[in-house]
């Protein structure tokens, strides 16, 4: 697809043992998301959820390239992303099963989770609401000197907001080691990018400020992590911001584990098009024809992530819930945290 | 009159039956009527919000108005809230008259610069030339792990804004009459409606009506005590009057029904009778409606309390996702009753 | 300069009524700027003044193309729009010396300046505030099916604020007779572009959503007339929207009487060099050379105007102020307009 | 306590003498000392804002920062109030401990979803991991015209919002040592500063010091009545009270300092000795600081009031630019007098 950047450094080609941590990293996020599914419906995860399935490759694909110190940012659909960055899956459903040891105390739910290990430093269900935030922390790294990147997720619908203007115009101003990531899924809620943008092509935005811009498959992991390797360099070596435009789409309705179709929120075929073009299988079979993985290799793989999920969930589930006292303790930080 | 009656349950609507010409309506389906006439009675009207043209309509709330009006009358826009509201305030200087529809009143400190230094004050900063009649209606979420970012009561946020009109309807009947009235109006007007106000019943008249602002309603009379319930707080203050009762106690419940202008006269009659006040909203308790009905009576006559004023509110802290934390977070009808009980040095036990 | 519109469609060379027409506008604007610079000191136009001088040209050609049903949207810096649009300079004046009969009876002052007749439905002097006012003036035309176009002016810094972003993405996307012309002159108060935008091609921004648009001499009437011409054509044909980066530079301080190069707010010889590129000047040598006016011709038009201005300061100061009790009224429109 | 101690002329420092080690400054002068201390001692401080490394140097109170700390510590900005108060936030969340400032309160509007929604949220959001230091200035102008948008006290806007501290300083020493206070908080803070308390002047230690938020101040004893005054109405009460002394009455004047926490003991404790309250503040009435400190009075014992309370602030409208709608408009020392009167039901004329 279409490529603005001319200084792209060429990335080595991914070593297989890169290629089977991409598959593993999807698989890891579908079947998360799948559980999800397969839970919700005890009613007992009491949190709005917004599923990534169909969006795992730009997950796995760009977050492959960011190191423990790095920053990332996301949005109410950010499970992959936390994932991929390392956070416990337990730890996760804990806080969406509203359990005290989930990653907020239970105060976050789906749409705020955060791990500052990971450099998740907070999340936000304002759409748009992140983007500044992602700024803000390598705007932190640059003054203080580190080499940290900062990966900022956000959908196509976010980029309508001004914070994704004046977000793009400080980091392009500042140079700041920004990875803007943008997954055009074509929707927010239920409108269609069409109803809403004046053309499709998001990344050509950023082209206005100056920032280097790709537009690519979102669903082809391969081809995100290529790109994504050349957004971090770019960013890591002190060049300033990069934007990636990857293109998707996601299975599940806006909010929830149900197919939306039926509810008229959008066409049948489009959804099946689109579900072809699985990431996660079409990647899996490219490892296995290449003689990468084998069948039986990707079924133990799954085999185990099944496992360890099961697992997250019987603890979250085990876990206490949060002191009811606590609803009203913790509005002010302490003068020493 | 049956239009200002507050039925508890969908059951009680039934006692003064249909053949009596009286039509039961939910608050959404009254949301509905009133904007669907709306747009048939005047031209200049136009819908605009994020998903308002889809199969959801914005919780039921603008179902089927786009089929019906089309896309020049019922418009779904960008994630853009701030230059949106913006778009909307130009067009209503330029003679247009838009309803701006937020799914989630969280939403509205994007758009405060358009709200609050623009379309508040267009009237006054051009010496009276221009309107700005532009309806903004914002919805407070409530539950199932919606959390911080989805469930606030920010009314609070615009009272000290001259030029502005704030309305929090209760009722089906005030859903399509304050509404009505806000579109007519030529100053911008705040709705806000709490989503577990959207399922109630009341009676609602068909043919298009208007409810003045500024004038609040005793809906249930009372000699004990006085609670001013705003918007979701009317009917757990109703609760809480009707478990009262059966104690001994008689509560009087005022709904403003509108925040700005308010109706500080009806409010300080009832005061002045029961000579006790709890007021309850659906918000964080500084600086909000709460705090300026209590200032109206301390600068009125503070001798009018035989007991010290109580508040109920959501506590000082942002919403929390876990069930168990939503629980302790929402105060309902059992902290009002116990709020009642406090101004008449009743133990809130039994 | 650059222009990214192929579909510019090629306008007439404007006739000698029309360049004399763009002079007396830039004189008329020019002189009144200077009016205020002589009054001032007198303290008692007790409102701050954010004039133009220096930037003439923009108003003039671009607003040449504007007809009485057209609507118009400026910035605190609005002088010269709201003159060549046809505003009485009376009741300008007697607005900025805080009378009754003043444009906005006195409540507004110089950064909110509104006359509906004009089609300037208020002022917003909050930076970016009044751009979606512009688009929202062009919605209400096109749903009506009106014919008239929006005329919306703003600085170089306002095109930072999220809603620069907003509006362009709004208009593009509903294809609204909106002309966006941007006055980049520099500077937003004392802040260089290049402290706050990562490079300085405004109107590259505006490609980014499809939009047409064009950089060019600010300075220039000729150029500004021709291009605001295309620009109004393509509006007013239906085409959409349309986009000027008119580059400028002021030549007073960011407020007030002032040159501020004394303050050290800018280098005195960036000041001087644009001062030799006077777009008055510039202009009258050029249509005095090509014979359309004499010497005495533009000195008979500066006497004029000169005049009428005289004679609109003296009318204004001899204005009632509003009786004090206006303060508190008109905050709330009747029910009947 | 010298510090403590409210100046109404410039003149009147000199009592004190330098030869006691009393150092004057102004309130400018002491923002500026503030934050180059902050600056100087905290690597990870730094300052942002339109303008403040030009040669106006917001008023004055950053003069000099930008040349002594460098481009990296006192920044420069875009025109985008939203976008830069989350990246200072996000920044804020990475260990940095920005300080914000706006020229104009009037454009806090513009940055509401991040502030409201985010910074002040997000300790509380993350179960109390995560910590937004973030301090944001903003300064109230009035006079020569300023206008709608020019000239707004907002700080109404922020008393309903959880997570967030107001702090309103009104004498050099507390804009020193409140603001320091601030920088060393870890919530966010919004500081309140009136553009004409700048010149005023006051001793002011040279050492570093905080002082704490919460705690109101009595800057002048009395008996009569209290009157709680906030930012630059501190000096109009102060003026109010020296003039209605002359008139045998007395009046004790308290500066809350804070709004947010808001020390409602010590204002509840004067008008425990008083009797009578009138409260003062920059701000459009409703849902503000004044009705809050009302609500206050009336939730602990309305008994406490002899008379009815009186809040002076700014009318139900929008700023007007004209001088003489400007004069109108703003209330004073003659005002507050006047409502003293009111409460001790003394005629206002002598
Ligand atoms: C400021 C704001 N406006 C509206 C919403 C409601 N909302 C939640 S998600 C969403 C759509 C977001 O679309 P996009 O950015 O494309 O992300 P996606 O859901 O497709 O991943 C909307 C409108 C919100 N959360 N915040
Ligand atoms: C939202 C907002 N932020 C800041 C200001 C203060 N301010 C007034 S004018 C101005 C500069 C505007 O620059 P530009 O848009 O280039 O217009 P110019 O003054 O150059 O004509 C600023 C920052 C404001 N009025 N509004
Ligand atoms: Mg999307
Ligand atoms: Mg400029």
């Amino acid at each position: 697809m279409s490529t603005s950047s001319d200084c792209a450094p060429a990335s080595p080609a991914p070593s297989r043992d890169v290629l089977r941590g991409l598959l593993e990293t999807m698989l890891f996020i579908r079947l998360f998301e799948e559980k999800i599914v397969a839970v919700y419906p005890d009613q007992d995860m009491k949190c709005p959820v917004h599923l990534c399935i169909g969006q795992e490759a730009v997950a796995a694909g760009v977050i492959a390239h960011l190191r423990p110190g790095d920053y990332l940012t996301s949005t109410h659909r950010n499970h992959g992303h936390c994932l991929a960055k390392g956070v416990d899956p337990g730890i996760l459903l804990a806080e969406f099963f509203g359990r005290a040891s989930g990653c907020c105390r239970g105060k976050g739910g789906s749409m705020h989770p955060m791990s500052p290990e990971h450099g998740i430093l907070g999340t936000s269900a304002i759409v748009g609401g992140g983007i500044p935030h992602g700024v803000g922390h390598a705007l932190a790294a640059f003054l203080r000197g580190q080499d940290a990147i900062s990966a900022v997720f956000f959908g196509d619908g976010a980029s309508e907001e001004g914070s994704f203007h004046e977000s793009l115009n400080f980091a392009a101003l500042k140079g700041l080691p920004v990875v803007f990531v943008c997954e055009n899924n074509h929707y927010a809620t239920n409108s269609p990018l069409g109803a809403r943008q004046p053309n499709p092509d998001v990344h050509r935005r950023a082209q206005g400020y100056g920032i280097p811009a790709e537009r690519l498959d979102g669903n082809d992991v391969e081809a995100v992590y290529a790109a994504a390797g050349r957004a971090a360099a770019h960013a890591r070596a002190g060049l300033g911001p990069y934007f990636l435009e990857c293109v998707t789409y996601r299975w599940k309705g806006h909010v929830g584990p149900d197919c939306d179709y039926e509810k008229g929120c959008r066409p049948k075929d489009e959804l099946f098009d689109w579900m072809e073009r699985c990431p996660v299988k079409r990647f899996q079979s490219r490892i296995e024809d290449a003689g990468i993985m084998d069948a039986a290799g990707t079924q133990a793989m799954i085999a185990a992530i099944s496992a360890r999920l099961d697992a997250a969930v019987a603890w979250a589930r085990g876990e206490k819930y949060p002191d009811a006292a606590e609803a009203v303790l913790g509005v002010y930080a302490p003068a020493e945290v | 009159m049956p239009w200002t009656k507050v039925f508890l349950a969908k059951e009680d609507l039934a006692c003064f039956g249909p053949g009596e010409g009286l039509r039961g309506l939910t608050f959404v389906q009254a949301l509905l009527e009133a904007q669907t006439q709306i747009l048939e009675n005047d031209p200049s009207a136009f819908v605009i919000g994020e998903g308002v043209n889809d199969s959801g309509g914005v919780f039921g709330s603008t179902l089927g108005l786009a089929d019906r009006f089309g896309p020049k009358r019922v418009m779904d826009m960008p994630i853009a809230e701030n230059g949106l509201t913006g778009i909307a305030a130009g067009a209503a200087a330029a003679g247009m008259r838009p309803i701006f529809v937020h799914m989630r009143m969280d939403f509205l400190p994007m758009c405060m610069d358009q709200i609050v230094n623009h379309a508040a004050k267009w009237h006054y900063m051009s010496g009276g030339a221009l309107t700005v009649p532009l309806v903004i209606r914002s919805i407070i979420g409530r539950g199932w792990g919606s959390a911080a970012q989805h469930s606030q009561g920010l009314h609070s946020l615009f009272l000290s804004v001259p030029g502005l009109k704030i309305i929090a309807p209760s009722t089906p009947y005030d859903a399509k009459g304050l509404l009505m009235e806000a579109a007519a109006d030529n100053n911008p007007v705040l709705v806000v409606e709490h989503r577990w106000l959207y399922g109630s019943v009341g009676y609602v008249p068909e043919a298009p009506y208007r409810e003045p602002f500024g004038k609040a309603l005793v809906r249930r009379p009372g000699r004990d005590c006085t609670v001013v319930a705003i918007s979701q707080m009317v009917y757990e203050a109703m609760r809480a009057a009707a478990d009262l009762e059966a104690q001994g106690v008689s509560v009087e419940v005022v709904d403003p029904r509108s925040l700005k202008p308010l109706d500080t006269e009806t409010i300080l009659a009832s005061v002045r009778r029961t000579g006790r006040l709890v007021v309850a909203d659906v918000a964080c308790p500084m600086g909000g409606a709460a705090s300026e009905i209590m200032a109206a009576v301390l600068e009125t006559d503070p001798g009018l309390l035989a007991a010290p004023a109580v508040r109920v509110s959501f506590p000082e802290a942002p919403t929390p996702c876990s069930p168990v934390l939503e629980e302790a977070y929402y105060p309902g009808a059992r902290h009002i009753a116990g709020a009642v009980k406090k101004t008449l040095g009743l133990s809130d036990h039994g």
